[in-house]
């Protein structure tokens, strides 16, 4: 490994202030911290040592903790595709080299578009490269659906990562939760290409089963608002004679069903938050009161219901759509996510109960975590200001005591 | 339940700042402070919920065409709609006197801090534009005051927010260009995205 | 009166090489110094002697133009050999070489009961005179206290939880008679109480259990329990315009040593101690000791740094270099400047850490010790975490917004997040633990800097 | 906005004699506006009424010629009754004016091109609140002679309207894929130009108007504080 | 002088008389124009349903409104198929005059109705298709059009829609030919002769379509939904009017 070093020692001078690519410091800067951590020390003031953990640990357990969902979502999308063209008993490796085939593009072109867009700025700029958007890049392909065109992932990154991040001044500093503006602006930018039959890979030259619609439970169960068919009854129903008990509860919690690439699974989802919390690198708070809230809020519409959807018993929500993955991923975001304690209480509780409102009042948008996380970003703000200023208000009361 | 609806709409959805760009040049200048933003917002509300159905109440009843046939039959052919603009903006500008007067008198703090803004809310387009779309759509009364309200509701909101955005943004490293307004813009556009999450919403 | 107070927040960083509870005696360093540096807010300093001059110990070498009342005095009796100037000529270090019997300069002796007849005044142009009113560092902002204020308490803290800290049972050792007599005298200074803060977790020794006049708080919980930031924040918190003082049980000691043995004391007992430390054991000697003495043959590595003070509040300095006024702790830690390959992801359970992450086991030892070096392992970055700070501050202060207001100088928010309330020790831990990297005790004294000059 | 009257007072005191038509100082009352005093990028003034309309460039053409006409015209009258104006309702009487030549427009449009009447809608009537307007009236028409009054209401508001325009330009393009409801990307041999829906949304505004600042500021180098 | 009391009274005076008069006389002088726009607009949008239109677009405003004069006839009815020629207050009744958006205030049963029938070339007495306007909610906003039938009443010869600001792309198509030429020949009543009217079904591209379907829009089911409603109910409250068309009873209107 010695020759690595030296060989990065010796590149390093053009770098530097002075050298002939001391506008490329930066990138610089990001390789070799990757391959070695530096050899700074710290100030003669101060502390003396440090904690081991750095951003870059922190980032990488946040992947890792995605890497179940990323799995099974591989393996989900080929088994999806599959089962969609009637031939379920397709073998392991086939099933995994569909889903190998549909994601790893979208991977790649997330992770190339993006790091080149944070290269550019970096240089712009002269600001350190920040190791956030390994977990956005890994972020974006999870909430895309597997027949995504291409070019709409690259454009949805750049966008994204400019207007939601860089412009803002780079990682620690945005508003809104990167990867899901990059989805937010797909669905809204290009609402034909991301609504309809994406959720499903069929590829061409194959044929979709007969009774396959590819229709989410969501969609489901925003069909029976109008037909007014039990829900439960209308999601054990869907998929008989090609995929009986597709939208059965305990298939959704493992998620064998068509959806967003890694968000299907309830179960990875779990997994995931398991490491997250554990770590500590994830807001037990958020993901506790999100659940709270969505529970909440589907017991007391089950208490109303005023419609069927309303009726569909509260636990459903948590396995259907991407519920489990934006609070376990997306809604821990500690940049955009509510930053005081307290504040992480009302903004997941909120979250929480926004995403069922949506869910089931919004026939327009079946899918409400994405929103409700986006939402509660915008006044994430607005709530730390006011537990600020409830600190504050402690402070001034106890010396006029 | 439709005014329900319509209070939600006019809220969240037909948001006087994320759909139609109304009020835009108080809310960028009055959105540094969370504090200042809120008693700004507060006074909109009050003006709005007040001038739009006043504004109703005068084109129903003398503006309209045979509006003013209440008075005598023989104006039934009277149409003094061409008046409305005018009419509009001078109810609007004597009720922010009002609400100025009213301020000054109960809270002379919050008067200190907003009286440079009352007379802003005079022209702050989402007044008068609530007036017109409320003409536009042919709202009835309890509608118009609904809207209103909402309206105000809505516009507030979004400046609140966007000012514990701003308050934020104080730490942020924002490209120089985009500093103040550009970043304003931004981030107008990105909450009007969150907001998108209630369009269409069905009570 | 008295507070028994649990805290949860904290962290122990259980550092490798404490002290072995031995008091050496070795042959005296040659050279001691008086480091302007070790009080914040010196703004200028005035010379009252040169090069080649020879003092005793409580002989007046420096003072203050801004607080000129305030004397500085000689910790030891010698000859003047070196006044070190750093950048901008700023005043360093006096170094004396001692001689090989200390003289004293001679003050007005009292006994017990005299010392309840005497007045504030005379009281404090004593302390003045006499040198040792510089142990009595006023909060807000964490400096010499000025002498014309009348704090509304008076805070000891009678435990040190940082790393390695020397254990005070032992350096205190029969000084109960001087510790009494520097209460009385301190308790003349305040209207209010003076607090004595015990740690909950060990035995507490005879000197303060036994003490009178007191207020005896016990504190209970990991680092930082015992900074007197934070017992103070839990027992009397400071308010805008409110002043309290601080001494260490080591100025409390000398105070009460100038009343009634009429002379400027400045021994002491130190701890050596650190991983790369062969025999970590305490020594006697004198307040500003060169530290040379006690290393020679004492390390277990040539690559190491010296720092005055604990590993988390300390500075460093050479091998030739002299302890700080405060500091009663030298700790050598192994000097982290070299590049480990995929540092950041490797495996290990060789590195601390307060939080769990990917490959790091430190949270399944907890009694493990630790030989951390000084690397910074990471670079800096922007703040992304968040709660993480609030985890290692037992206090009702957010950290990461006052950071930020001090960043951003901002003066009302500063105030009104409780800038007031501590100092740098006080935020240590946060510095440790952060994963971006900031050096958040500078970005502190860069706040109170600010508040105090504004 | 006052210490801005008063230079431009002292200035015209010192020029009296024979300006020319197009002085270099009646220049600059033209070519300010539109690039480093802007009065939306720079000045942040009259964003409000304007934007609503941008997402295709007809209305947006439309609204900016009567833009233009209700500022000009407006500072050519409330110029030519500066000395005549009670100081107390000056406000009340600029607003009068303004409204009056707004319903002018509003009814012209009406009359004569239906169509865009009814997509202008409401916001052709909003031009009374815009900003620019009221601005330009209290901090020069007020002040100043008719036709310098002139210069800077036709400096004003092109300045506005190039930025609208060119935001409508983006808007249109990548949102519908026309210009003026041209297809240009049909014309280019692109049929299945996948047009972008922020952009026909009012974000899009937002976004374009965002990025167009970021560019201009970026060029002038004007930071705001 | 400029700011005594009397003075602002006569400034101000003076202004009002100005302004008012200008704007009165400006007014005055538009009114006929504003009135022919008005008027264009409403006919050409009800001529768009059984017209080509790009033939129309073509045309010249006064060629439109000739054309109008010649080939439509209007009348109001109620929801019980009555003619409604007088208002409240006696005042007579004009179909083109009446708000739609208003009426769908109001209860279906306190509606008025209007009926634009399109007469043949040839024998201007001689009905070749009957217009009905609709209105209804899309998916954001208000959505809006006419429907064109056969002389029978039983088959849709053309419909226009509009829209308030349907999604762009989706919804938003219901105000393209493409879809909308989508309607012409269907039938609105089944083999039992109940009214079924014709229905936009899910997704697009559907194949085996019968006489009561067209297909759908891809990703905009809701606007197809609340196309399907409008049409639906405003064909269902004009039951009573085409009953009586049937037995001949109106049929000399």
């Amino acid at each position: 490994m010695k020759f690595l070093r030296e060989a990065l020692d010796k590149v390093k001078p053009h770098f530097e202030k002075g050298g002939k690519w001391e506008k490329f410091y930066y990138i610089y800067e990001a390789h070799d911290t990757l391959l070695f951590a530096p050899n700074h020390t710290t100030n003669s003031k101060g502390v003396q040592i440090r904690d081991a953990m750095d951003m870059k640990r922190l980032m990488m357990t946040v992947i890792i903790a995605m890497i179940p969902c990323l799995l099974f979502g591989i393996y989900n999308v080929g088994y999806q595709h599959f089962l969609a063209i009637g031939q379920p008993d397709a073998g392991f490796g086939d099933i995994v080299l569909i889903g190998l085939i549909q994601v790893i593009p979208i991977l790649v072109v997330s992770y190339a578009v993006g790091l080149g867009t944070e290269f550019t700025f970096s240089v712009i700029r002269q600001h350190p490269i920040n190791e956030g958007f390994l977990v956005t890049g890994m972020l974006i392909p999870l909430v895309m659906p597997p027949d995504i065109p291409l070019w709409q992932v690259a454009l949805a990154t750049i966008f994204a990562v400019i207007i939601a991040k860089e412009a803002f001044g780079g990682t620690g500093m945005n508003i809104l939760n990167v990867a899901l503006t990059a989805r937010a602006f797909l669905y809204f930018a290009y609402p034909s290409q991301i609504s309809g039959d994406v959720w499903t890979y069929i590829g061409e030259g194959n044929k979709a089963i007969q009774g396959f619609t590819g229709a989410t439970p969501l969609a489901i169960g925003a069909e029976t608002v109008e037909n007014g068919k039990n829900v439960v009854a209308s999601l054990s129903a869907y998929g008989n004679g090609w995929a009986d008990g597709i939208y059965e509860f305990s298939n959704m919690f493992f998620g064998f069903m068509p959806g967003s690439i890694g968000e299907t699974s309830t179960l990875m989802c779990l997994i995931g938050a398991l490491i997250l919390i554990f770590t500590g690198v994830g807001s037990w708070k958020i993901m506790v009161s999100v659940i709270a809230g969505a529970l909440g809020a589907g017991f007391l519409l089950n208490g109303l219901a005023v419609n069927e959807f309303m009726a569909m018993p509260a636990h459903y929500h948590l396995v259907i759509g991407g519920l489990a993955f934006g609070t376990v991923y997306m809604a821990t975001d500690p940049v955009t996510a509510s930053q005081t304690e307290t504040g992480k209480w009302i903004y997941g509780l909120l979250i929480g109960i926004l995403t069922v409102v949506i869910r089931v009042f919004n026939p327009a948008y079946p899918e409400g975590i994405m929103l409700a996380i986006l939402f509660m970003n915008v006044f994430a703000p607005l709530i730390d200001h006011y537990v600020v200023i409830a600190n504050k208000k402690r402070r001034l009361q106890r010396a006029t005591v | 339940m439709e005014l329900v609806s319509l209070g939600i709409k006019s809220i969240f959805i037909e948001n006087m700042i994320f759909a139609y760009f109304l009020g835009m040049c108080s809310f960028l200048a009055v959105s540094k402070k969370v504090s200042t933003a809120v008693g700004l917002g507060a006074a909109v509300i009050f003006v709005l919920t007040i001038t739009v159905p006043v504004n109703w109440l005068l084109q129903e009843y003398i503006l309209k065409e045979g509006a003013l046939s209440w008075l005598s039959a023989s104006f039934a052919e009277v149409n003094l709609e061409f008046l409305q603009f005018i009419m509009f903006i001078a109810i609007i500008a004597a009720m922010v006197q009002l609400v100025e007067m009213i301020i000054e008198k109960f809270s002379p703090s919050l008067y200190g801090s907003l009286g440079i803004f009352l007379p802003l809310i005079a022209v702050n387009c989402a007044i008068l534009g609530s007036s017109l779309f409320m003409i536009q759509r042919d709202y009835l009364l309890s509608e118009a005051t609904v809207f209103g309200f909402g309206s105000g509701i809505g516009w507030m909101l979004a400046i609140v927010a966007l000012a514990a955005i701003r308050e934020k943004l104080k730490y942020s490293n924002v490209p120089a260009g985009l500093k103040g307004l550009g970043i304003t813009m931004l981030i107008t556009g990105l909450m009007g995205i969150a907001f998108k999450s209630f369009i269409g919403i069905a009570l | 009166m008295s507070k028994f107070i649990k805290l949860k927040k904290g962290f122990d960083i259980n550092l490798a090489g404490k002290a072995e509870k031995k008091i050496v005696e070795v042959e005296q360093p040659e050279t001691f110094a008086y480091k302007p540096s070790s009080f914040h807010g010196i703004l200028r300093p005035k010379l009252k002697v040169k090069e080649g001059d020879t003092v005793k110990a409580g002989t007046p070498i420096l003072f203050d133009k801004k607080n000129d009342k305030v004397q500085h005095v000689a910790p030891v009796s010698g000859e003047v050999v070196e006044i070190r100037r750093g950048e901008k000529r700023k005043l360093l270090e006096i170094v004396i070489l001692a001689d090989k019997t200390i003289e004293y300069e001679t003050f007005d002796k009292y006994t017990v009961s005299d010392i309840n007849g005497l007045s504030r005044e005379n009281i404090v142009n004593q302390m003045l005179g006499g040198g040792v009113w510089p142990n009595l560092v006023q909060r807000p902002f964490g400096v010499i206290a000025d002498p014309s204020e009348t704090p509304k308490a008076i805070f000891i803290s009678a435990f040190d939880s940082h790393p390695l800290a020397p254990e005070y049972d032992l350096i205190f050792k029969g000084q109960d008679q001087y510790f009494q007599a520097g209460i009385d005298i301190l308790k003349k200074l305040t209207p209010g109480a003076v607090h004595v803060n015990v740690n909950a977790d060990a035995e507490v020794s005879p000197m303060f259990a036994h003490a009178k006049n007191i207020e005896l708080n016990k504190f209970s919980g990991p680092h930082p329990a015992g900074n007197v930031g934070v017992q103070i924040h839990h027992l009397d918190p400071i308010n805008k315009g409110d002043i309290v003082w601080t001494v260490n049980p080591f100025g409390v000691i000398q105070i009460g040593k100038l009343f009634l043995e009429g002379k400027y004391d400045a021994s002491r007992i130190i701890a050596v101690a650190g991983s790369e430390v062969t025999k970590p054991q305490y020594y006697k000697t004198y307040t500003g000791a060169s530290i040379k003495k006690f290393i020679e043959g004492n390390l277990n590595s040539d690559h190491v740094r010296f720092v005055s003070g604990n590993a988390l509040t300390g500075h460093k300095i050479n091998a030739d270099g002299h302890l700080g006024y405060f500091d009663s702790l030298l700790t050598v830690l192994p000097e982290g400047d070299k590049y480990e390959l995929f540092g950041w992801i490797k495996p290990t359970t060789q590195k601390l850490s307060f939080q769990r992450a990917f490959g790091l086991f430190s949270f399944m030892f907890p009694n493990k010790e630790y030989a951390l070096d000084t690397n910074v392992k990471g670079e800096p970055r922007a703040f992304v975490q968040t709660g993480i700070f609030e985890k290692v501050t037992p206090m009702d202060i957010l950290p990461t917004y006052l950071l930020k207001a001090i960043l951003a100088e901002d003066y009302d928010d500063m105030e009104a997040l409780g800038i007031y309330e501590i100092i740098e020790e006080d935020l240590a831990l946060c510095e440790f633990i952060d994963v971006s990297k900031h050096d958040i005790q500078d970005i502190v004294r860069e706040g109170l800097d600010l508040m105090r000059y504004s | 906005m006052s210490t801005e009257t008063l230079e431009q007072k002292k200035e015209e005191v010192v020029q009296k004699p024979a300006e020319g038509l197009l002085s270099k100082r009646r220049r600059r009352l033209i070519s300010d506006p539109l690039n480093e005093d802007n009065p939306i990028t720079v000045q942040v003034l009259g964003i409000c009424s304007a934007l609503a309309v941008t997402v295709k460039m007809e209305p947006t053409l439309i609204m900016s010629i009567a833009v233009v006409f209700v500022i000009v015209f407006s500072n050519l009258i409330i110029s030519l009754l500066r000395n005549l104006i009670p100081n107390r309702v000056r406000i009340i009487v600029q607003l009068a004016v303004i409204a009056t030549l707004v319903t002018l427009v509003s009814e012209v449009l009406k009359a004569y091109n239906y169509e865009m009447y009814k997509i202008l809608g409401a916001f052709v009537g909003l031009i009374i609140t815009n900003c620019i307007v009221m601005g330009r009236l209290e901090a020069f028409a007020m002040g100043n002679k008719p036709y310098d009054s002139i210069l800077d209401g036709l400096g004003s508001g092109f300045g506005y309207a190039w930025i609208i325009l060119t935001v409508a330009f983006f808007r249109e393009m990548f949102g519908s894929g026309s210009i003026f409801d041209f297809k240009i990307f049909e014309a280019v041999g692109i049929n299945n130009f996948a047009t972008n829906g922020l952009m026909v949304d009012s974000i899009g505004a937002f976004m374009v108007l965002g990025i167009l600042i970021w560019v201009q500021r970026s060029k002038t180098g004007y930071v705001e504080h | 002088m400029r700011q005594s009391n009397g003075y602002i009274i006569l400034f101000t005076a003076i202004m009002t008389v100005i302004v008012g008069g200008l704007l009165s006389l400006a007014s005055q002088g538009l009114a006929p124009a504003q009135k022919k726009s008005i008027e264009l607009d409403t006919k050409s949008s009800i001529l768009s349903s059984v017209m080509d239109r790009a033939q129309l677009e073509k045309m010249k405003p006064n060629e439109v409104l000739e054309m109008y004069d010649k080939r439509i006839s209007s009348l109001v009815v109620d929801i019980n198929g009555n003619i409604v020629e007088k208002n409240e207050k006696g005042e007579p009744i004009v179909a083109e005059e009446v708000s739609i958006l208003k009426n769908y205030k109001k209860k279906p049963e306190n509606r008025l109705y209007p009926v634009f029938k399109y007469m043949s070339a040839e024998n201007p007495d001689k009905v070749e298709s009957y217009i009905l306007p609709l209105y209804g909610a899309g998916l954001w906003d208000k959505i809006w059009g006419y429907v064109a039938l056969n002389t029978e009443l039983t088959t849709i010869v053309g419909v226009s829609y509009d829209h308030k600001q349907e999604t762009p792309g989706l919804g938003a198509r219901i105000g393209t030919p493409e879809i909308q030429n989508r309607y012409v020949g269907k039938e609105i009543y089944n083999e039992q002769g109940e009214l079924v009217s014709v229905t936009m079904v899910k997704g697009e591209g559907n194949t085996g379509l019968d006489s009561h379907q067209v297909d759908g829009m891809s990703g905009a089911t809701l606007t197809g939904k609340g196309v399907n409603d409008m049409l639906k109910n405003y064909l269902n409250y004009y039951q009573s009017y085409f009953k009586k068309v049937k037995s001949g009873s109106v049929a000399a209107l």
